[in-house]
């Protein structure tokens, strides 16, 4: 039981890094903000995780349950979610323009055309 | 449920071509909603499902319409300072994983410290049923304004990116209607049945946010979700028309405006700011007040800025196409 | 609550996850993209109205009757329509059947401009 | 309304920005931000006398007491981060208004406007908050604006540097959420200071040691700390002139009151200074900081591009006063951050008005730029002599004390390098005399000199700004005595 009590959180570790490596390995600007959003999502994984309470229930207050999940990390979570896809559509938009005034979203093709200009 | 969306993340590295990737973000979100029920996080989970697997993809797919969805093979050389980038911090968390509370105990400091208190008294200060929603709009409402900030940040600064430079907003450049669209007739015949009952469960869920899982957040992505279906059958002029980009843009800002200015309301009634109770002579129907008034400013801004970021991506695509 | 019920409600269940098993199957091993979208399409549609209907079978409470059987209903519009689209889409996009051989592509004389 | 007073400087541009985005002409949009900033500046005045008076005030949002709500709560460190970023916020939009109207198409600038309201309220709220995850909130409010306002650089290459401020952004702040979370995990509570109280107990975990680690690096790639400052230089020189004045001024200085809040506060300087080689690693980043951003600024061709790069090397004198660990190292380096966004927004204001009228700010353009515009250089020199710390000016006032300090520790090679640091910033703001005044005007039949010096409005922000630097270089009581203040509240409890 004692391995499985982490099993959670490792596969957040795994996911987060998942992520990670997409954001800086990958040079399409468009797959850089997809592993952005693994990223971000792993970490919300993370934070429900530690809200779970073993035979607890959904946190909406019924008549003879006793027991219930952790309402704080749902509503800091909610909350994330958001600044996610607020963040996504922003870099999205950036990306647009970017391919608008380069004519590509390749980081590498970008970086040259810069250097020669 | 945890392995899958391994596989998931696995896939979306191996997978050259973005579509494929998108198709595989919007798996990984309808993934992990399916995991936060298990978790008990159903708010989360709905909003996850709306957000991860709905708008997010969308706004991926719109971006690859504009510039197209080809990936350049990455650099074998490039990948040695990623590898020990992330193995270096993959380490550390790990390293911060073991000694933490183990998963599920109902004796962790977060669940014994400061949550205790939402569980057990908000039936009574507050008076709904859904924890979370008490949490978010009256005990954090301050976290949820500034949430509602964010995203009309990201409205500004999605305007701020694509408007043209035409008058105030969207391309009114009115172009004809795509040719492709018009054998579209199955679609538009259904959609026309379902975007209604859309619509109508936006605001279901949009006032049942107290008893059950739901709220502003999450209507709000369900109305924006039908007029963007309405958007894509029947064309960018279309949808424009019913719905103008200035009128949205105004919107946006009001949602904002009707949550700070309920938190104001409160301020004159002597209390603090987003203090509900002053807002009603007994202090549990101030509390329902208040949050029915915020959840609605929610609603509205939320809708409003996805369509408005809709209508921005939307109307690049357009003035690329002429 | 009869046992009666919770049989008719298992069976629904394990037909509903069979028929989705071998929609996947078909999606896996189908030779071409309109075949593919033939199996899932198909599958999925009854498989669900089969999962939904056992689940119906199982609950007791008003409420959760009448949601699932509106997202039943929901499913019986959305899922072939997706299909459909899918279809379409590929074919504006110039994917074309194969025949039985899984190489020459059919030629249709309507489609070419 | 005294006691609503914690909230108001954040509370006005914030719910200012989105009432700003209804006004339609862009001109009603600037003078009402105007208004806006200026009100959250008096907001915030009256809160540091106040906070001077009663000590430390709190302020629960909602209502809701502290560990269950959200808390706002105001010592000395907070309300003089706060009066800087307010200032610096109302006086650059004063002057904002012929630079934005230059670089700034017109359909975009109310949108502008909402925008740097929106990260003023951000960069407040961060500075306000005593609630661990709020400060992610505004920190991401702030952000999501700062990569829009310097998206609008008219240089396509602000694009790709917003886009890559975007995601070392969000990375930075994804990490603070996971440190965030690690410590919600051991401890149930967000709050700060109930952080500090309940922390102790688990300090000694690695979940603890990973947190803060994660919230380190996290703000450091804010603070642009020297392996992490690479996005920095490319924001900094293609953002529109005005939004780099306001950057400047303000967003590394309130990352630095994070790191500082952070390391002092919720983990307490026991932990993260002295348990563990942060003291080391701090200082030696400072000092590598401060020499890697020297040396490219010297050399650098475009002095908008150098004056970035010093800002990574300032940076790092400001991160060796905190990993000092001292009472003297917090408050020589609380000190400079004062002094320091007073500098470099007189630098970038001063800038920004060459750019206007030269429309570029590289020392071949600038040639001659004494005799043409010999206020704007005026002010320009009297920044950068503040900048080397020349006597007089207020960064003497910050060397001195980050000299003393590091001379209390008995580190004398740090004494020297920090000196050392000071010399290679005299070769740059030399070459800069040299190009404004020796070398000859570039063109100088075809521009009548009287034309150019820039328009009233930004002159008279610019001139305020330099003279501030000579009189907090004269009367030092408002930086030392509130940065010393605050340094003895952050640390009195622990060191003698």
């Amino acid at each position: 039981m004692d391995v499985f009590s982490y099993f959670n959180y490792w596969v957040v570790v795994v996911l987060m890094m998942l992520g990670f490596f997409i954001v800086i390995a990958r040079g399409n600007l468009v797959k850089k903000l997809i592993g952005l959003n693994i990223f971000q999502t792993s970490v919300f994984i993370l934070y429900i995780s530690a809200g779970k309470v073993m035979g607890g229930a959904a946190p909406i207050l019924a008549d003879g349950v006793e027991l219930y999940s952790n309402p704080l990390p749902h509503v800091l979570i909610l909350t994330a979610i958001v600044v996610g896809i607020a963040t996504t559509s922003v870099g999205l938009a950036l990306v647009v323009r970017i391919h608008a005034a380069y004519g590509t979203v390749e980081e590498a093709d970008i970086l040259e055309q810069d250097a020669t200009c | 449920m945890l392995c899958l969306l391994v596989a998931t993340a696995i896939a979306l590295i191996a997978v050259r071509g973005l579509l494929a990737s998108i198709m595989l973000t919007s798996v990984y979100g309808l993934l992990s909603a399916s995991f936060f029920v298990t978790m008990d996080a159903v708010d989360v989970a709905f909003t996850e499902a709306a957000v991860g697997a709905g708008v997010s993809p969308l706004l991926l797919l719109l971006t690859v319409a504009i510039v197209g969805r080809r990936e350049a093979a990455s650099n074998a050389r490039r990948l040695v300072v990623p590898l020990l980038l992330v193995t270096v911090t993959g380490a550390l968390l790990i390293i911060g994983t073991l000694d933490m509370p183990s998963f599920g105990s109902p004796d962790a400091p977060a669940q014994t410290h400061v949550a205790p208190r939402y569980l057990q008294q908000s039936g009574d200060e507050i008076g709904i049923p859904n924890v979370v929603t008490s949490v978010l709009a009256s005990y954090r409402a301050y976290d949820t304004l500034g949430e509602v900030l964010v995203i009309f940040t990201a409205g500004v600064a999605v305007l701020l990116a694509l408007a043209p430079a035409g008058q105030g907003g969207s391309a009114r450049a009115e172009p004809p209607a795509p040719e492709h669209l018009a054998p579209h007739t199955i679609l538009q015949v259904v959609s026309k049945l379902l975007i209604p009952f859309m619509l109508l469960f936006a605001f279901y869920v949009q006032f049942h946010g107290e008893y059950g899982p739901g709220g502003g957040f999450q209507a709000g992505v369900i109305f924006a979700s039908g007029i963007i279906l309405y958007g894509l059958l029947y064309g960018l002029p279309t949808v424009c028309r019913v719905i103008p980009p200035p009128v949205v843009e105004v919107l946006a800002a009001v949602g904002a405006l009707i949550y700070g200015l309920t938190g104001v309301l409160s301020l004159l009634a002597g209390k603090n700011f987003l203090d509900y109770s002053a807002l009603a002579a007994d202090p549990v129907t101030g509390q329902h007040i208040g949050i029915i008034a915020i959840e609605l400013g929610v609603g509205i801004a939320v809708a409003a800025v996805i369509i408005t970021i809709y209508y921005a991506f939307a109307g690049r695509l357009h003035t690329r196409e002429d | 609550m009869s046992t009666l019920w919770l049989w008719a409600s298992d069976a629904c269940l394990l037909i509903g996850s069979f028929l989705l098993l071998t929609g996947a199957l078909g999606f896996l091993r189908f030779p071409d993209f309109y075949a593919r979208i033939h199996a899932c399409g198909v599958t999925e549609t009854l498989a669900t109205g089969f999962v939904l209907l056992g689940l119906l079978l199982r609950s007791d409470d008003a409420m959760p009757q009448v949601k699932l059987v509106l997202i039943l209903l929901f499913v019986l519009f959305s899922s072939p329509t997706a299909s459909h689209a899918l279809a379409k889409a590929a074919w504006n996009a110039g994917v074309r059947p194969r025949d039985n051989s899984g190489k020459r592509r059919v030629s249709l004389p309507h489609t070419d401009p | 309304m005294l006691s609503q007073l914690p909230l108001l400087p954040v509370l006005l541009p914030l719910l200012g920005a989105p009432a700003c985005a209804l006004l339609r002409r862009p001109l009603a949009a600037w003078v009402f931000s105007c208004a806006v900033s200026v009100l959250a500046l008096a907001a915030a005045i009256a809160l540091l006398a106040a906070t001077w008076q009663q000590g430390v005030l709190s302020y629960a949002l909602g209502g809701w007491a502290a560990p269950w709500g959200i808390e706002y709560r105001i010592d000395l460190l907070n309300a003089l981060v706060l009066l800087l970023v307010s200032a610096m916020g109302a006086a650059v939009l004063l002057g904002a208004r012929a630079s934005v109207w230059r670089e700034i198409p017109e359909h975009k600038r109310t949108l502008f406007f909402v925008a740097y309201l929106l990260c003023l309220a951000g960069l407040l709220g961060i500075a306000a908050t005593g609630d661990a995850f709020n400060l992610f909130v505004f920190l991401e409010i702030s952000s999501l604006a700062t990569y829009a306002l310097v998206a609008t650089g008219r240089d396509r290459r602000a694009l790709v540097a917003a886009y890559n401020y975007l995601v070392m952004g969000t990375i930075g702040a994804t990490f603070i959420l996971i440190g965030i979370g690690f410590v919600y995990m051991l401890t149930g509570t967000l709050n700060m200071a109930d952080l500090a109280q309940r922390l102790p107990a688990v300090g000694q975990s690695r979940t603890a040691f990973a947190a803060y680690a994660f919230i380190v690096v996290g703000v450091c790639l804010k603070l642009a700390l020297f392996p992490l400052h690479l996005w920095l230089p490319g924001a900094y020189t293609r953002a529109p002139s005005i939004v780099t004045v306001f950057l400047a001024a303000t967003a590394t200085k309130v990352a630095l009151y994070v790191l500082i809040r952070f390391s002092f506060t919720v983990f307490q300087v026991e932990y993260s200074i002295l348990a563990l080689p942060l003291e080391t690693v701090f200082v030696v980043l400072g000092v590598v900081a401060v020499f890697a951003g020297s040396l490219v600024a010297v050399f650098e061709p475009d002095l908008k591009r150098g004056l970035a790069y010093s800002s990574v090397a300032q940076v790092g004198y400001m991160v060796i006063g905190v990993g000092l660990g001292t009472v003297a190292g917090l408050q020589a380096s609380l000190i400079h951050l004062f002094n320091h966004a007073i500098m470099k927004g007189t630098l970038f204001m001063a800038l920004a008005a060459v750019v206007l009228r030269l429309g570029g700010s590289t020392y071949a353009q600038m040639q001659g730029v004494g005799r043409s515009m010999p206020i704007t250089t005026a002010c320009l020199l009297l920044g950068g002599l503040s900048l080397i710390g020349v006597p007089g000016t207020a960064g003497f006032i910050s060397k001195w004390y980050l000299v003393t300090a590091a001379a209390d520790r008995e580190q004398w090679l740090l004494v020297l390098l920090i000196l050392a640091g000071s010399l290679l910033t005299a070769v740059y703001i030399w070459r800069l005399v040299e190009t404004a005044y020796l070398a000859p005007r570039q063109s100088p039949a075809s521009i009548a000199p009287r034309a150019l010096e820039a328009p009233a409005g930004l002159l008279a922000v610019l001139v305020v700004l330099a003279l501030a630097n000579i009189y907090f270089g004269l009367d030092t009581r408002l930086p030392v005595q509130t940065a010393g203040g605050a340094a003895n509240g952050l640390l009195a409890a622990v060191l003698p």
